[in-house]
């Protein structure tokens, strides 16, 4: 219990630090803008309608105490940190005065929900389909897959699914392209509303799950074309152990951790691949939310959306780490 | 072996659940639980809107501008149509009668109708007007706080049918801020906003309707809005015109343009906003009951807005008029009309939108005069206009378009205007060179002895057709030596626009009311008053920032005369001419909006052979052809 | 001894065979063995690393797979008649036989024990099966044998990467022999181990061996090992076997010059003679030496050894061995 | 080093499929200085032509030859990829080795903040930068950007190759005789973690042309250069595939296909033929 205590708090220590270089980066980027948020946020404001010039002296001063960009560095620096630690972003330009919080707070349970489906599905079904394609290595339609899994998985997200889109919305419309769910239906627990987000979840879904498959499948191939030729593993074959037990228990299982690892390493690139599969399929995610807020030079928005998913992407890896010592004993001591 | 099968199958299985019914399932992208028959499926142009539980309209910038409240639930004083309109251009909304201003234009008398009331049962009266004035001003971060408090020293509401406005200045067109070309000032219901403490900050959810539909429904993620029809729509100002034929209204955001198209052939979309040329082509070949403003080509509706090159004429190089003229005469309209709307456009050569009214009251008044304007160079005189440009046009694109492009001269002028400024690289080389620029081999250097760069900025997929025509003239002027880039700004155009962060953008700074051949619309923001110093806000909409005593004086002057005076059309061409001799902006062609209606479920949409509105979906005065909308069988 | 065999191995040949960036090889690492293994006896097995004493055992016990493969011969054991090898044998039979009759415990034990697995899951994953009862009766069973053993039950409840190498080699003893089996092979089981705790676990062996009358054919480099446990020894060089008798025997009288050398270059007490060693070192199983494959090292090869391979002969009853040398009386 | 590539082209199947890709996209680019067409002018030809012979994957709807297109195309992105691959390769390097041969608190520094760069989510940390950046953004600057991002991964295997290294007794030679550190891993180890280097910078590309492919089609990136991505950008902005244009995006998307397939495969093969597993096999030695 004490040795994972003691590794908890370390990789609690690496999460505080990705999130404070990842914020900070965020904080250095804004800051090093020739631009004045302020004065855009005005511009835009005012770009609707005469504005005298009183309101607009006011819209400032306020839009600066936003903005915390009043005081020295340090007083800035601070505010900044403290209006993430607070997820208060200020108000949304291009929904003013809606805050940017309320607005995440509306795309990110689409976003988790397609993520988590995908990442799940894509992670399970990769390892165990290369899994079995790493014990039967002779098998012809494994070998296939791996072949598909080659070509697919340098893809990048964006071309899979766009194609995804040209052939079941355009060529055989199957499925819906667009959006996160069909019109007129209650938001809720409900079974039509359930049905329909599960309908328009798929071809989103499906381009993130059949590049995850790929990279899934040809990790685990190679890791469990390895350890098939471990001492234990021979050894549990010669003590004639049920070969179903040898590939679930001694096989997958022991490949399984190295690929609990990959998928903590590779939740930052996968969610990279939301965003912009989100946005190809107009899903109503924080990945469209993104994009559609620098087209609309929504600073608050952009700056937001990118520290959230700081924020959530480390909080993904480090509940993966803290998780890992159920698949793998030996971490508590060795690390 | 066996085993792995097993596993195999479990797998098989399991992507198989992860697609429930795959096979069975259609592209379903109408509303669901509403009759097909009884709804109206209209895009939203804004797309997905953020803070979608906001209605509250009078607020800065806040929620849809387009989800359906402008053209369902809201309404003002009086409304021009850009085309004829149902009962004429102008028409008496919530007035009774046109303005009654007093003699030095210092006071304006409004009558109301009697017999209209909001959705909620309460009557609308004058007090909801004079609210609707008090409630912006004293709150000085509404939408329209800055113009009422700027124009109103008091507003009076004697009876419930009357409401004055005493002004603080002369002017004749202050009914303007209340009479709707795509939007105005719309009137707030007193009983729900004096109830609220700020009304800056509240959402307005459910709205109240002025108008003959009211909020069904709408997504929380912002991406469809759905109206119903009043019970009472007899006792709103759209009941005068008989019962509206849809029952509901979807406003929704189908996606990008390509979603768009594909949703109108499947009969779920059936008013498109705009879409490229190239998706309309597809449209009037493949949706068999599709078409555009016009039945054949151009197709688009020409709005009364003139795209153009907008100078930032606070810039170094470009407060020099030569050059601006150096940079017009470098452009092959020709070119950039075949890149931006493949030919189906409506050209203008003079800074006034060729269409709703305008080419009678302007455009062809002045054929004369502009083929008469003389530029000098110093080294030479030349009469820059080609008046055969459209002509030609339409003989580019007669062997592709065969026999829907029209041979009749009229017909011509009519979609595709009339002519334009030949290019002609000798006179601006002299021109630059008057002002001072060197030609180093291919490469136009400036006074200073730099590279001229130019950047020309662009919204992008935001606006595709203006994107287009930017990077052809970005690339005429690279041609003509000038190292000219194009600068994708996508949605922060509006800010950069403001704040005058550009050098030149492809936009617009000329709207016009299109049934009114009255110019003030957006001349009045165009005085030197309201120009900004570099590098701080520009208001609306004098983008160019650009200043001339003469100008200062044309808009004094209108002012000073009634909105129908026909001296107004004469102070018009003068502002056309001071602008064509000092070119701020390069005017191009009207904008034409691909709006595309499917007359599959519904018939009786606008059209050029029956133009009673404009059918574009986020115009509040596209609101009259509910009621001339009839389900087809 | 009661003289039935529990495993004859007849011309057994195994070869590998790989191929990689188009250099494709062949290594007979198992050429033509014959011997046999009578029941309740310690079975030897000498020679150097890679003279293919670990590609025989895999053979004999059926865990022939690519790139190894199977040429010919044949290694049949007592309980399974049927079959010429394990290999060969029906799926489902040799699962009935594993652990049941045949246990192993491997070379390198260190790395057997799967790292994710609780001991007690082992014994279960490897036992159970065999043992049957129910999941009480099996702890009970377990815990027994370990007593037998000497080993404290709570080493169940650890994780392999908890124990002391000794103690895991100890646990994989416990682990063959839980299910009593008729026939044990040990692959080196004791090199990875300091001197102190090789000897405790051959002793373990020993005892085990006696007390249940197993048979157990146990393969090491160590001639001080084999002359301390062994009743019968084999000594292989390059792929095949060139002697084998009673350990006593070979020790008292080798035949073989490999042999000789193995066993003079034992260090022994109060002997300080420098002791010959061999030339040349053994050699590349990829491409064999023609003739007698230790010729190119043999202090007695003659102009026959170069081109003949020699036959496995029997010297003295129950002795045989595989040299010209002997065959012509010069040794 | 033409003896390592005959061998893997005759012997290794992924290799020459991988090697056949490429050069099919590297002939591509390199047939880009023979273009006929300016590669930023538009309308130099008929829009919208089909495959034909006189343009063999037909036009756009720019009046752009596509053929020709891609070639410039193909080129700036195979430069953006390389460009990304060497400047990030420099930070990998140097990271890897020196926390690989130090060890101690320097590595486990080192290591915690190239575990932060894995981390991150670097898309909207790229958007971010567009976002501050705008047209000042140019294909240069983005490439420094991304190749300060996108280092990482790769640092963490040279430093485990490091630390093997630095296991060898070479190491201790080089340290004995007075070697200093900067020495010892410039002339001694760097040599090792090349084939490494080579098969990452193979997998870099890879990330970083996925990456300019995303950002230029949404438009987040200099449009004025002609990229794969952003020919897919113009194709969308004139819905070329509900106007029946598909030659328009589907040429590029085939070849950027190709290029990611093939630098994979590349990647891949180099991999096998650096494991020291087959190595050694090669070398002879297979152990019974």
């Amino acid at each position: 219990m004490r040795s994972y205590l003691h590794y908890a708090l370390r990789r609690f220590a690496q999460f505080v630090l990705v999130v404070f270089i990842g914020i900070n980066l965020a904080y250095v980027i804004t800051h090093a803008t020739p631009i004045d948020p302020v004065e855009q946020s005005i511009a835009a404001v005012t770009s609707f309608g005469n504005t005298a010039p009183e309101a607009i002296a006011e819209m400032r001063r306020s839009l600066q105490e936003l903005y915390g960009l009043n005081g020295g560095w340090l007083e800035q620096y601070s505010t900044f940190w403290s209006r993430v630690l607070r997820a208060d972003f200020g108000p949304s330009l291009s929904a003013f005065p809606a805050p940017v919080s309320s607005l995440i707070a509306r795309a990110l349970p689409w976003t988790l929900g397609l993520l988590g489906f995908a990442t799940i599905v894509s992670w399970l079904l990769g390892n165990l389909l290369g899994g079995l394609a790493g014990y039967y290595q002779q098998n012809r339609s494994l070998k296939l897959l791996g072949v598909l899994a080659m070509a697919l998985h340098p893809v990048p997200y964006y071309i899979v699914a766009l194609a995804l889109m040209i052939v079941f919305g355009f060529i055989w419309p199957l499925l819906p392209i667009t959006g996160g769910s069909a019109m007129n239906l209650e938001q809720g627990w409900n079974l039509p509303f359930i049905i329909s987000v599960a309908k328009h979840s798929i071809l989103p879904a499906l381009s993130l799950i059949l590049i995850g498959v790929g990279s899934w499948f040809l990790g685990m191939r190679s890791l469990v074309s390895n350890i098939v030729t471990e001492d234990h593993v021979v050894y549990a074959e010669i003590a004639g152990v049920d070969p179903r037990r040898i590939l679930g228990s001694y096989v997958m299982r022991n490949a399984l951790a190295p690929q609990v690892t990959g998928l903590a390493m590779s939740l930052g690139g996968i969610f990279n691949g939301a965003v912009i599969t989100e946005k190809v399929f107009g899903y109503p995610g924080v990945g469209t939310l993104l994009v559609d807020a620098v087209y609309a030079g929504d600073y608050g928005l952009v700056l937001g959306v990118t520290t959230v998913s700081i924020l959530g992407v480390s909080l993904g890896v480090l509940l993966i780490d803290l998780l890992y010592p159920l698949i793998d004993p030996r971490v508590q001591v060795t690390t | 072996m066996i085993s792995m099968r097993t596993w195999l199958a479990a797998a098989a299985m399991a992507t198989a659940l992860a697609l429930p019914g795959a096979l069975k399932v259609e592209a379903q992208g109408i509303p669901q639980n509403i009759p097909r028959k009884e709804l109206l499926i209209l895009e939203n142009p804004e797309g997905t809107i953020k803070n979608a539980g906001w209605f509250n309209i009078w607020a800065i910038n806040a929620g849809s501008q387009s989800n359906g409240l402008q053209q369902a639930a809201l309404d003002t004083l009086w409304y021009i149509d850009p085309e004829k309109g149902i009962d004429g251009a102008w028409d008496n909304s919530l007035a009774a009668a046109k303005p009654e201003y007093n003699a030095d234009f210092t006071e304006m008398r409004v009558k109301l109708r009697r017999g209209l009331f909001w959705s909620d049962g309460v009557e609308f009266t004058s007090a909801d007007v004079k609210a609707t004035v008090d409630i912006q001003v004293k709150n000085p971060n509404m939408r329209f706080s800055a113009v009422l408090a700027n124009n109103v020293a008091s507003v009076e509401a004697p009876d419930p049918e009357t409401v004055i406005f005493k002004l603080k200045r002369p002017n004749s067109r202050f009914h303007a801020n209340f009479t709707v070309r795509w939007g105005a000032i719309w009137i707030l219901p007193k009983h729900v906003f004096e109830k609220v403490e700020d009304p800056a900050k509240f959402d307005f959810n459910k709205p109240v309707s002025l108008s003959a539909y009211t909020l069904h429904s709408f997504d929380p993620d912002g991406k469809w809005y759905i109206w119903q029809l009043r019970e009472d729509w007899q006792r709103t100002s759209l009941g005068r015109f008989g019962k509206p034929g849809p029952k509901y209204l979807a406003y929704v955001d189908p996606g990008p343009p390509d979603k768009r198209v594909i949703a109108q052939l499947n009969n779920e979309l059936d008013v498109i906003h705009d879409i490229s040329p190239e998706g309309m082509f597809r449209l009037a070949r493949d949706g068999k009951k599709s078409r555009g403003w016009f039945n054949g080509f151009p197709y688009g509706h020409p709005d009364p807005t003139l795209a153009g090159v907008i100078f930032n004429t606070q810039n170094e190089h470009l407060k020099n008029r030569d050059v601006r003229w150096a940079l017009t005469l470098m452009i092959d309209v020709k070119a950039v009309v075949m890149a931006a709307y493949r030919g189906a456009a409506t050209i203008s050569a003079i800074a006034v939108p060729p269409t709703g009214i305008h080419p009678e009251a302007y455009h062809k008044p002045m054929e004369a005069w502009v083929r008469d304007f003389e530029i000098d160079t110093g080294k030479s005189k030349v009469k820059p206009y080609d008046p055969t440009v459209a002509k030609q046009i339409t003989d580019m694109l007669r062997p592709s378009m065969g026999d829907q492009i029209p041979r009749d001269e009229k017909e011509i002028a009519n979609s595709f205007g009339l002519g334009w400024w030949k290019q002609n690289p000798q006179a601006a080389t002299e021109l630059l060179e008057r002002a001072g620029y060197r030609k180093q081999g291919a490469q136009w250097m400036t006074p200073d002895g730099k590279p001229f760069v130019l950047r020309l900025m662009v919204e992008g997929d935001l606006r595709p057709v203006m994107t287009r025509a930017g990077t052809m003239i970005v690339q005429q002027w690279r041609q003509a030596g000038i190292d000219a880039r194009i600068d994708v700004a996508q949605g922060t155009l509006l800010t950069r626009r403001a704040a005058g962060d550009f050098d030149s953008f492809i936009g617009w700074s000329v709207e016009t009311w299109g049934g009114h051949q009255d110019l003030s619309y957006f001349m009045d923001s165009w005085h030197s008053a309201f120009v900004a110093e570099a590098g701080k806000p520009q208001p609306l909409r004098n983008w160019q920032r650009w200043t001339h005593p003469e100008l200062d004086k044309i808009i004094e002057d209108i002012r000073k005369i009634d909105f129908d005076d026909p001296k107004g059309v004469e102070l018009g061409k003068d502002y056309v001419k001071l602008v064509t001799r000092e070119m701020p902006l390069i005017p191009l062609m009207s904008y034409n909006v691909f709006t595309a209606m499917d007359h599959t479920y519904w018939t009786g949409f606008p059209t050029a052979e029956n133009p009673y509105a404009n059918p574009v979906t986020n115009w509040g005065n596209s609101r009259y052809m509910f009621v001339r909308l009839k389900p087809a069988n | 001894m009661n003289g039935a065999p529990i495993l004859t191995v007849e011309n057994l040949k195994a070869r590998f065979r790989t191929k990689h960036f188009g250099v494709s090889r062949e290594v007979p690492a198992v050429d033509d063995i014959t011997f046999s293994i009578r029941r309740n006896e310690i079975f030897g097995l000498a020679g150097e690393s890679s003279s293919g004493k670990t590609t025989l055992i895999k053979t004999i016990a059926g865990l022939v797979r690519p790139p190894l493969e199977l040429v010919g011969g044949r290694a049949e054991f007592s309980f399974l008649p049927d079959a010429p090898t394990l290999h060969q044998a029906s799926p489902a039979a040799v699962a009935k036989v594993r652990w049941r009759h045949l246990s192993y415990i491997m070379q390198a034990s260190m790395n057997v024990l799967n790292p994710l697995r609780r001991i007690s899951a082992t014994f279960r994953d490897f036992a159970l099966p065999h043992l049957g009862g129910t999941a009480g009766d099996f702890e009970r069973k377990v815990t027994e044998h370990l007593a037998l053993l000497r080993l404290d039950p709570s080493i169940l409840d650890a994780y392999p990467h908890e124990l002391s190498g000794g103690m895991r080699q100890r646990v994989t003893i416990a682990l063959a022999t839980i299910c009593r089996p008729d026939f044990i092979i040990a692959d080196e089981p004791t090199t990875a181990l300091d001197v102190i705790v090789q000897k405790d676990v051959l002793g373990m062996i020993r005892s085990i061996q006696r007390e249940m009358g197993s048979s157990v054919l146990f393969v090491t480099h160590d001639m001080a090992v084999h002359a301390a446990l062994t009743d019968r020894l084999g000594v292989m060089y390059a792929g095949c076997l060139v002697e084998e008798g009673a350990t006593s025997a070979v020790f008292a009288r080798p035949r073989h010059p490999y042999t000789r050398h193995l066993i003079h270059s034992l260090p022994r007490i109060g002997d300080d003679r420098q002791r010959a060693s061999l030339a040349g070192s053994p050699p590349n199983l990829a491409d064999p030496p023609p003739g007698c494959r230790f010729h190119p090292r043999c202090p007695l090869a003659v102009q026959r050894c170069r081109q003949a391979r020699p036959a496995m002969l029997e010297a003295e009853p129950g002795h045989r061995v595989a040299c010209h040398a002997v065959e012509e009386g010069r040794s | 080093m033409i003896t390592i590539l005959r061998d893997l082209l005759r012997y290794n199947g992924e290799f020459r499929i991988g090697f056949a890709l490429i050069a099919v996209v590297a002939a591509m680019a390199a047939l880009s200085f023979a273009s006929p067409y300016p590669p930023n002018d538009v309308y130099v030809v008929a829009p919208d032509a089909p495959p034909s012979a006189a343009h063999w994957f037909g036009t756009t709807s720019r009046g752009q030859d596509v053929f020709w297109q891609l070639t410039i195309a193909i080129r700036n992105t195979l430069g953006f990829g390389l460009l990304v691959a060497l400047l990030s390769r420099i930070i990998s390097i140097l990271v890897g080795l020196t926390a690989g041969y130090l060890g101690g608190w320097a590595d486990r520094i080192l290591m915690a903040i190239n575990d932060t760069f894995i981390v991150l989510p670097l898309f909207p940390i790229l958007i971010l930068f567009y976002f501050v950046l705008r047209d000042s953004m140019s294909t240069v600057l983005l490439a420094c950007i991304m190749a300060s991002l996108g280092w990482a991964y790769d640092a963490r295997l040279i430093r485990s190759v490091a630390m093997s290294l630095k296991q060898r007794e070479f190491t201790d030679t080089a340290i004995f005789s007075g070697m200093k550190t900067r020495e010892i891993l410039l002339r001694e180890h760097l040599p090792y973690v090349m084939p490494i280097v080579f098969s990452t910078t193979l997998n870099n590309m890879n990330w970083s042309i996925g990456l300019e492919v995303t950002l230029a089609v949404l438009g987040f990136m200099d449009i004025n250069t002609p990229t794969i991505g952003g020919m897919i950008y113009w194709a969308n902005q004139h819905t070329a595939i509900v106007a029946g244009v598909w030659w328009w995006i589907a040429f590029p998307i085939l070849l950027v296909v190709m290029t990611f397939v093939g630098l994979y495969l590349l990647a891949v093969s180099m991999n096998a033929y650096i494991d020291p597993r087959s190595r050694l096999a090669r070398m002879g030695g297979g152990r019974s």
